[in-house]
């Protein structure tokens, strides 16, 4: 019974979350969204590439630091946390992927973060926007893509199932940017034609460890907002008391810590899924992870806002922000509904006849 | 037990529609109407919307529940209720110009002196006067009888020093409605005194506060030793709980009654129910997923009590009486449902809902809902201060007390619990 | 504008609480549990047809007061927050379908509380039991009618979707007694041979009718709930002050009374629709009715139990035979979700393709 | 990151199902057990849990983690919840002796004299003494610290009066574990003293309390003037507070534990989908209801969400720790758990759920699990008492204080709020 992570791995979690720290997102995101500029922290980018965050999970030959799928959760939760306006959890999923092929060329280019990763694995549907390939090379339109307006290369589906990391550096990529609910991240729409890719076999268990490190990501940004609004009730009096001491906020944020620890032991399955590899497992656990986290995200954030009253809606109170993202992670990889109905289908229940 | 129209109701509202239909165009039911937290009016609108009032005033249609005396059309409220309704049927500029023919107006109508109603509510009704409500402060929100902006008395003038935030018409107000503390050494709910106050005179800077939306609806007022004369002070010295409580009231008392004007849940659901005919939910329609049908079905009841009670509130007036916290259900519980219809509706969207603006479904009504609905929840008293109204007035609830943990055993208050059965 | 009952109508509803108050359910309910009794009150069914309440909607000529469905609503309120061991409510409908025949002779009986009515109209459903008619006469198998033990007549459904009133009262009547969770009313299993019947037309506007009293009945067991939640909260100390002032009982009280004021408003307006008697407007108000009602029923028992504690989780706490009573209501006309997907049938969403 | 045994915890889990299913036959996982709230047993049963107690000492399996001196293995705690686990699955006499060698047991080991050990603790792993915790009184129940039943001391004696409610294993116990109040002058907290008593003594009057669902479960005890030496006080005089804290503590641990044992969620959850599988909604299926369908898959995250927190807490354990409130969060999630798994059970059922025992479905264990869950979500602590302690010892929350109305303004204690961007 190794429940937990350890006094190693949750140091190292603070060092990222003291970086971030350096490079407040909160302030930026504001006057990048007032400036009209495209959400992207260049030099806490170059800093994560050269502190050798990028590389967490590769060799040390590739500029990695060669550690486990534990501390890519750990660096997902505290992005989340941050608000990170950087494709961090892409990137370090593309290492992931890279590693199996293997493809040492590009594994260096990802550590030293010259090769930025979009993720775009929208839950397959009739109308989900998907790639064709044709001898290797991937044509047709993606639409929307996190991040897909800086990236230099896209993990993304084909309609037969199958996943391609596409290279979006050559001259048959038209980028459009496409206005975002999200202050944290561009999207855009990607028109291809004929674009090196490289494939990464059956797209599922690279959404299902998208989903895992998403959940990670959404925790983080759920602690956030609770821890938010726990120091503004504790600090903002009314009645003569903090309004943390009343029930009604502090039942309200004890509800939320309960929701977020229970979210957390699911996603934590999700890491030991991760690990372990096992693609069924990693179905299962993507699901629980996900579900759970991307349900308390959503309320935290609104909760948050909430506890804020008056300051809450205003421009510069950080919970408006993770609303924003909250809802655009749960876009990216579909909602809990959808990954609760992938559950039963894994489960003792029969699916939809 | 019948909501529709008295043959009398009926009688007016189709005299009110005559003269609305004949004078404005009808609004587009389906039309995606701005959000309330927009950005404040331009000058041209400012001017449209004074312009249309003058035009009501003219023709007898102003200040509906209002005395003749003062420009109005010395109606019942009911009238006043009707008048609403069938205003909102058709297109007109911002109704900037609300809240002095609303619960400031009445306040003035109620606590104002023969001189100072003569002197405020005519040009209100002319639409010379836009007003704003100077209630809030930075540390007085939801207890609001702490604030603590400062009226001193000086001969027959007093100096107001102190701020006000989350002014709604702020930018553009004439006049604004102003409660002060007179008294800081008597308890909170006493020492606090009522004004008008003239919002372009020296010593008022008005600023915008930015919504989470980026744009700007609420201002921030600091007052540095404005100087107001004694004849603009409303009610007694230090009675100013009181004269505020007829504004709270009549504020809650307008929010409750226009629930009937289908303005609530109505459009909204509308929009959903569109949205999940387009989007699907596992490769079908969401609107063929039975979970979704439950979510807009149980919607749908939730907007219809809305409705109802809001029916059940207009019955009081419409009786003679004054509704009491039972209004502040209608907003509270439409604040709740709007959020949770938007969460559907961003929901369903999947991918798209992370877009905004043109590039987003629906031109973004959706994502522009989410940065509003959890301001609906805080303005005019948070969910948490209904439910303590609701619990202390209408349930009879004790207010809470406090026990200091030191106290000795024998004297702890107690009662209640487990009774051997009879 | 004129959403409210009478002044006169309320009083007549006090005069009922009055009646109920003195045949005390509670105390008997229990006992006759302990006693294998089954649950009906002739005491109190006698005093009804004396002071001529189950004729409210009769002529006077048929023993009855003249009133009109406006009463029959108020009626089914008080019974409901009474926990009444009697057949009211089914009693008073069939008095309606009776009258609407007409049926004189039946309606004096009626009225004078020699013709008690038992309900079975569940929604129907694969697995609905109904009943087959052959030259007026009906045969087949009822389970679980309520009231069905000791009642004379049943006012059920056929397989074709038309209301009938069956005579209870012929030798082609089998009756076998259910074990049942509602301590107010007994349930049976009929199999009826051949017994003679009334024609009542179309069985969906009886179901809606009955829905809307049963949504009354629903509404009085939820104000009953919530008012003795709020007794026992002034009552109880803890922590050196009533439970009541504490914001976690305070809040939860003050939720469940919107919930039953919104339920109110909702049930109103099934009453409009009882006096209007068009059929689309009955089947629309039924469900905002009947859904509104059965969850806040439901809920009010379950939080009513909580709020009392230890007590409430007693033999002696009335909560828990709201609780029972609660379900048995849900039970007998489907859930709020079935209702509520009837109203999607009706409303502006398409059916299910 | 990994919730399955380490090697050592694998070897002891090996050895202890060896000689379970050796000693026991296995229980069936899919039948229906008894309520945690059913009549208590009868005298047969009574002597069978004796009997198997009795076995698992001479085997040496009793007390796991229990000292060897006192008739215990010696083991750690994480061995004593694997035994636990392992119990589970096999057949074994009604577990009514559960707490003197859970809590009580715990607290005994942690405040009793060698001496008092010595004389209580081998005979209950032998299964000479079944125990009961007297605790919560009429007076006192989530604010148990208000507890009233006086002690008074009277030589080398204490004499007894008051009374005591929530009795589990009431009628039936050899022994008690008592909380008195000893000093009603000082605050609440200060002036307990526990005691051990005998449940058979002249003073002792144990009477049922009925449960909802008509059975008894729970006793009142009622304590005339009851002679206890104060060789029998456990802890010193007045620090009962502390003493009663530690029997709380391990009661939390253990029902945190507990999740683990799939003793939560599980049964119950196949009970719903067999139920979901018989039952239909709107003619069809309910298992191709999408609204069933999100409901079930709700309850399987929300389920599997508390195994792993379970598992969370038991490696705090594994590491040496003692889990502080988190345990708790097990508790609670999983009583608000079981009552929506209920509902939604008698809800598929349609006409079927006002039925009842044999002639309800699943021989009626939804409608017994409608009385039970109220109860759970009440005893061992509400939820609401629950969610107070995570806000203050978790989260760092503020304790409730109190300002009276009529203080100054100006001596109000304010913070916070709105400040201009910087």
């Amino acid at each position: 019974m190794d429940f937990a992570y350890t006094a190693a791995q949750t140091a190292l979690a603070g060092e990222l979350a003291a970086l971030f720290g350096r490079f407040a997102a909160p302030p930026r995101l504001r006057a990048w969204a007032d400036a009209g500029i495209a959400a992207f922290d260049g030099e806490l980018w170059q800093a994560l590439a050269d502190q050798r965050w990028l590389g967490l999970g590769l060799t040390p030959t590739h500029g990695g630091r060669g550690l486990g799928t534990d501390e890519l959760t750990l660096a997902a939760c505290e992005a989340g946390r941050a608000l990170a306006p950087v494709p961090l959890v892409a990137t370090l999923l593309a290492g992931e992927a890279l590693k199996a092929i293997p493809r040492p060329a590009q594994l260096g280019a990802l550590a030293a973060g010259d090769l930025r990763v979009a993720l775009c694995l929208p839950p397959p549907g009739r109308l989900t926007p998907t790639v064709s390939v044709l001898d290797g090379r991937v044509s047709g339109a993606l639409l929307p893509v996190v991040d897909g307006l800086l990236a230099d290369a896209v993990l993304c589906a084909d309609a037969a199932g199958n996943a391609w990391l596409v290279d979006l550096r050559g001259d048959g990529v038209r980028r459009r940017q496409l206005a975002t609910l999200d202050l944290a991240h561009t999207a855009a729409e990607l028109v291809l034609t004929d674009q090196p890719a490289l494939a990464l076999g059956p797209a599922g268990p690279w959404r299902d460890r998208a989903a895992i490190l998403s959940a990670f990501e959404q925790l983080g940004g759920a602690q956030r907002c609770l821890d938010l609004a726990v120091a503004y009730a504790r600090e903002r009096y009314a009645f003569g008391q903090p309004i943390g001491a009343f029930q009604a906020v502090k039942h309200k944020l004890a509800a939320l810590h309960v929701e977020i620890e229970l979210a957390r032991a699911n996603a934590y399955f999700g890491a030991y899924a991760l690990a372990e590899g096992e693609p069924g497992i990693l179905a299962e656990a993507a699901a629980l992870a996900r579900a759970s986290a991307t349900d308390i995200y959503l309320l935290a954030a609104q909760e948050s806002l909430h506890v804020h009253g008056g300051v809450g809606f205003t421009w510069a109170c950080e919970a408006h922000l993770h609303l924003r993202r909250a809802r655009a992670l749960e876009a990216a990889l579909g909602s809990a509904a959808l990954w609760r109905e992938r559950l039963l289908g894994k489960a003792a229940v029969p699916a939809q006849a | 037990m019948d909501f529709r129209d008295s043959p009398d109701e009926a009688a007016f509202r189709r005299q009110a529609r005559a003269w609305l239909e004949a004078n404005a165009p009808l609004r587009d039911p389906h039309q995606v109407e701005p959000g309330v937290f927009e950005n404040w009016p331009d000058a041209a609108q400012m001017q449209a919307a004074r312009d249309w009032q003058r035009r009501k005033h003219d023709a007898g249609w102003a200040g509906v529940f209002w005395p003749p005396e003062y420009g109005g059309r010395g109606g019942t409220i009911m009238q006043q209720i009707i008048w609403n309704q069938e205003e909102r049927r058709v297109l007109t500029p911002p109704a900037v110009l609300l809240m002095g023919q609303g619960h400031v107006g009445y306040t003035l109508l109620a606590h104002g002196t023969a001189e100072q109603k003569q002197r405020w509510l005519p040009p209100t009704l002319r639409g010379e006067y836009a007003w704003c409500q100077l209630f809030s402060e930075p540390g007085a929100g939801s207890d609001f009888a702490a604030l603590a902006c400062a009226a001193r008395r000086e001969g027959d003038h007093w100096r107001i020093r102190g701020e006000k935030i989350w002014i709604s018409d702020g930018a553009y107000a004439d006049v604004g409605f102003l409660v002060t503390r007179t008294d800081p050494d008597g308890p909170k709910h006493k020492g606090l005194t009522c004004f008008v106050v003239d919002m372009r005179a020296p010593g008022v800077t008005v600023r915008d506060v930015r919504h989470p939306n980026g744009g700007s609806h609420f201002s921030h007022v600091r007052f540095d030793d404005l100087r107001v004369p004694d004849a603009d002070r409303v009610g007694a010295v230090d009675d100013g709980w009181r004269v505020a409580l007829t504004t709270l009231m009549y504020e809650r008392f307008f929010v409750g009654a226009w629930g009937s004007s289908g303005a609530f849940g109505g459009p909204q659901l509308r929009h959903l129910i569109e949205l999940a005919g387009r989007c699907e939910v596992g490769g079908r329609p969401a609107l063929q997923d039975d979970a979704v049908r439950q979510r807009l079905a149980a919607f749908t009841v939730r907007a219809r009590a809305i409705e109802h009670m809001s029916y059940r509130v207009l019955t009081t007036v419409s009786q003679g009486g004054i509704p009491g916290p039972e209004g502040s259900i209608v907003k509270m519980e439409f604040a709740r449902l709007s959020q949770e219809m938007t969460n559907l509706g961003l929901e369903l969207m999947g991918p798209a809902a992370m877009l905004d603006g043109a590039d987003a479904p629906l031109a973004g009504v959706f994502q522009a809902a989410l940065l509003e609905n959890p301001c609906m929840r805080i303005a005019g008293g948070t969910d948490e201060i209904q439910r303590t109204i609701i619990a202390e007035r209408l349930l009879g609830l004790p207010q809470e007390s406090h026990v200091p943990r030191d106290l000795p055993f024998r004297d702890l208050p107690r009662g209640g619990g487990w009774r051997p059965m009879a």
